[in-house]
């Protein structure tokens, strides 16, 4: 049976090219970059190398890219180092009831550590409110993180409108842009942020990988201690496989990123209007243009999203219900409570997520799969 | 994630559907909780001669549905009401921690439809 | 020119079998181990075999390996889960004076967050005073972590009379085994530990890639903050690629230990014996036989050991100061001042580190470049 | 982590050694930090015709000792004491941040060597 991977959202397949600038660093190359001799000068080379590479991504400078683990540790070091390293000005953290659960889990932990959070709502697209943001806005806030592009939904946030106030109030302003970076334009200096996390794998990179870009001059202390790398933020052996296999993600997503987004914009709103036109009682959940190229957030009445997804995976096709990282979790998406939708409606939710090698006729066969088993589910379905 | 065995009653449910003139309904669940469940009842001499179910929820739930069915089908009001919370989860070939929920489910469902055809059958006693 | 490496307490080249077996989880097995379509069971599926591949290589049980990015994150993640997480029972943590940045570095974060550390002496060799470590606990002791082998000096801790000791008197015990692990045995079990940590690349596999042992029943809480992967004690998505290459290395390790460890002992004695005897003034640092199979760290009067360094690398051989983490350090290594040897002692130290791939002819090479190199540098030394 | 300078002067360093009748010693730095600096001058007319060093330490302080005798040799004294701290890791093609001390630990040890011939000198003539 050929597979159909439409959950780019949750992980995305290396890219050859990549695996490819990989391989010499794990046999030849292998040196630890701290080492002074010829083997460890030379992976201390492809790590500033790599480094560069990541900030023309998003038009930083080397210097403000710190790598990390992944998006997770890039949020974690970005909200815990800003409020340890700042929490003499203030313990006060605004940020969206829309985040990741990096985000939102570290604002809980930071919560039972003394700091408070506030929670901006967002309206039924999933768009932030930026004059309730404003309103939450007090002396003692010392960092707004609302994140770009929603895992779930692609809605994609007015950070510049954001970044304008934080600036205007002296408090600093992170942005979780695993979601978009790659997939849409991200300009750190445009859009005026100091902190901003990406991961690797969401981008056709290597997985266990990332990056936390932190503007010069921004005040904050490392969470992992240990040994003097990165610049003291960040402790640990650097991967160095890893970073050259992510930095030559983004080299290929800059190169790519005009075609792609244009070609899977496409593909989307072909999508998503097949799929609204041929399936009664189906809507789209988030935003109708300010969302990710890739994304697709659909609604359907009367049957449940797990069932959906098994149902189409055994016709080889992959999609999620709301994000992978919730998939164990029985309640239902806080992205989509969080946009109004009932319960049973949040139930009925399935996230398709586009990738670069998705073609037209997939789209096709998981239209078709999906009037199938949406019909199969609702036969059974007491609701209908 | 799912057993061989919920996965073959998921894609093939047995007994979908409803029964119009029915002895006995159950309705569980609740839309907003992810998983509600109708049994159908049919009952002669005290013997459940057709199941039948509707469900919306999770592949656990229509595969402890459908397993339900195929295990009360043919049995006395009395064997059935002695199938436990665990036995449908069991015959599932278990059923991972968090889905447990699905198979008291369904024993709820047709101990509420068992009910229903004992209060009717009462009823028309009288 | 041949480039001879003999520095593998740094890092280690990735085993080409760890390399082919972590290759098609990047293109072709790609999934999110937390999605539920097949793809993602897959990706489940190698994770959980991957952890019992780990498991085996401790004699733990497979529940009890949370993977990590490394042994500095380990290290962190022990020490700091272990102390917030215990905090009202007491906020005094024991240990040695030679332990890894990583392990010394969270403690002296510790310090700064209100907990109290004892740094227990070494002797000489290296060997830490057991009585000193009993005499040093507290009612409010939460938790002793003393590493199993050095880093620098190889030199093996006595971890069973700590263990003992430690157990008595309900203490948690932490040992950072990340240059013991797959090159000696170790039995979490029989050792009695409670946590444990260990790091993929000093074992022939990739960078970025590390695990906790946690003993079941341990009290411990999370660092870092997101989705609920790794029994909700590591959030972020599972580095697949990376814990299979991990996983394949530990079952390397396994099955060649016996074999290696005797052979490695075998030519370190030979390449110590070799240099003592043809190199005046040249001694080793360490205890003689209760060392790693691999290690060789030895002192040079009259020379600086960067000089060294630097002179063997322009002959191909790759070999350290002290450690790698702390080469862009200036100060002597902490490790050497806590045996007792004076600063221009300490500056005049070399690690070498022997591997598996290194040979009889490789050790008679550097041998007889070391004779050169100290002949040479000591021509132009003041201190002769 | 070295300029291609820095590493030519620590594999070929110039003027190694000792000069027995020296009209001029400078001994800076010390063991215990991690590197000390011998340097032997010959003075004739006020210029430096001969300049020798011996160093214990890292390739930055022997590249260093070794560029700072040849600038030095062939110069006069005055020459000489304008050569700054710097210079000599500009001369060097740069050193890292952590290791400019040793170039300056070669300018004040060339100081110290003058310093100890004018001393010796202004003695003889009184
Ligand atoms: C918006 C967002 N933030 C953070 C993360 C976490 O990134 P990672 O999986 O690299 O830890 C993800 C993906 O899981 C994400 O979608
Ligand atoms: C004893 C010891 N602990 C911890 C570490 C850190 O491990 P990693 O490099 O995987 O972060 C190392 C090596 O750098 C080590 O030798």
């Amino acid at each position: 049976m050929k597979r159909i991977y439409m959950d780019h959202s949750a992980t995305t397949p290396t890219d050859p090219q990549v695996v490819e600038a990989m391989l010499p660093y794990f046999t030849d190359k292998f040196g630890n970059a701290s080492s002074l001799h010829s083997f460890g000068q030379e992976a201390a080379e492809s790590l500033e190398k790599s480094r560069q590479q990541v900030a023309d991504l998003i038009a930083a400078k080397p210097g403000e890219i710190v790598f990390t683990s992944g998006g997770t540790e890039s949020d974690n070091l970005a909200i815990k180092g800003i409020a340890y390293q700042n929490s003499k000005r203030g313990k006060h953290i605004i940020t969206s009831t829309i985040e990741h659960p990096a985000v939102l889990n570290t604002c809980a932990y930071l919560e039972k550590a003394g700091f408070e959070v506030t929670y901006v709502p967002v309206d039924i697209d999933g768009i932030l409110d930026v004059a309730e943001l404003e309103n939450a806005i007090r002396d003692d806030t010392i960092l707004i993180t609302v994140m770009h592009a929603n895992n779930e939904i692609g809605t994609i946030q007015p950070i510049s409108d954001i970044s304008k106030i934080s600036k205007e109030k002296g408090i600093y302003f992170h942005t979780d842009a695993v979601q978009s970076v790659g997939k849409i334009p991200v300009d750190v200096k445009e859009l005026g942020i100091d902190l901003l996390s990406i991961s690797s794998h969401k981008i056709h990179g290597p997985k266990g990988i990332g990056a936390l870009y932190i503007k010069k001059g921004t005040c904050i202390q490392a969470i992992a201690h240990g040994g003097e790398h990165e610049g003291r933020l960040r402790a640990g052996t650097e991967n160095i496989p890893g970073i050259v296999g992510f930095a030559k993600a983004t080299t290929l997503a800059k190169e790519s990123l005009e075609v792609d987004s244009k070609r899977l914009t496409e593909l989307r709103d072909l999508l998503i209007k097949k799929v609204l036109d041929s399936i009664e009682y189906s809507y789209l959940n988030g935003h109708p243009t300010k969302r990710l190229p890739n994304n697709a957030n659909l609604r359907f009445s009367f049957v449940e999203g797990e069932a959906m997804l098994l149902s189409l995976d055994m016709k080889g096709i992959a999609v999620s219900t709301a994000s992978a990282c919730s998939s164990k979790s029985l309640e239902p998406s806080h992205v989509l409570k969080a946009i109004g939708l009932r319960p049973e409606d949040a139930y009925g939710s399935l996230r398709i997520s586009l990738g670069k090698n998705n073609t037209c006729e997939e789209v096709d066969y998981v239209v078709e799969s999906l009037i199938d088993v949406v019909a199969k589910l609702r036969d059974m379905s007491p609701l209908v | 994630m799912y057993s061989e065995k919920v996965m073959e009653h998921f894609s093939n449910p047995r007994n979908v559907g409803e029964i119009e003139d029915a002895d006995g309904i159950g309705k569980v669940g609740s839309p907003s909780c992810g998983d509600t469940m109708d049994i159908y009842i049919k009952v002669k001499n005290g013997v459940l001669t057709d199941v039948k179910f509707r469900t919306f929820g999770c592949a656990a739930a229509i595969a402890s549905s459908s397993m339900m069915t195929e295990m009360a089908k043919g049995k006395t009001i009395e064997e059935v009401l002695k199938i436990t919370r665990d036995d449908v989860a069991d015959e599932l070939g278990g059923l991972p921690e968090a889905k447990m929920h699905c198979s008291n489910l369904a024993s709820d469902a047709i101990r509420a439809a068992i009910k229903d055809y004992l209060g009717k059958s009462s009823q028309e006693e009288n």
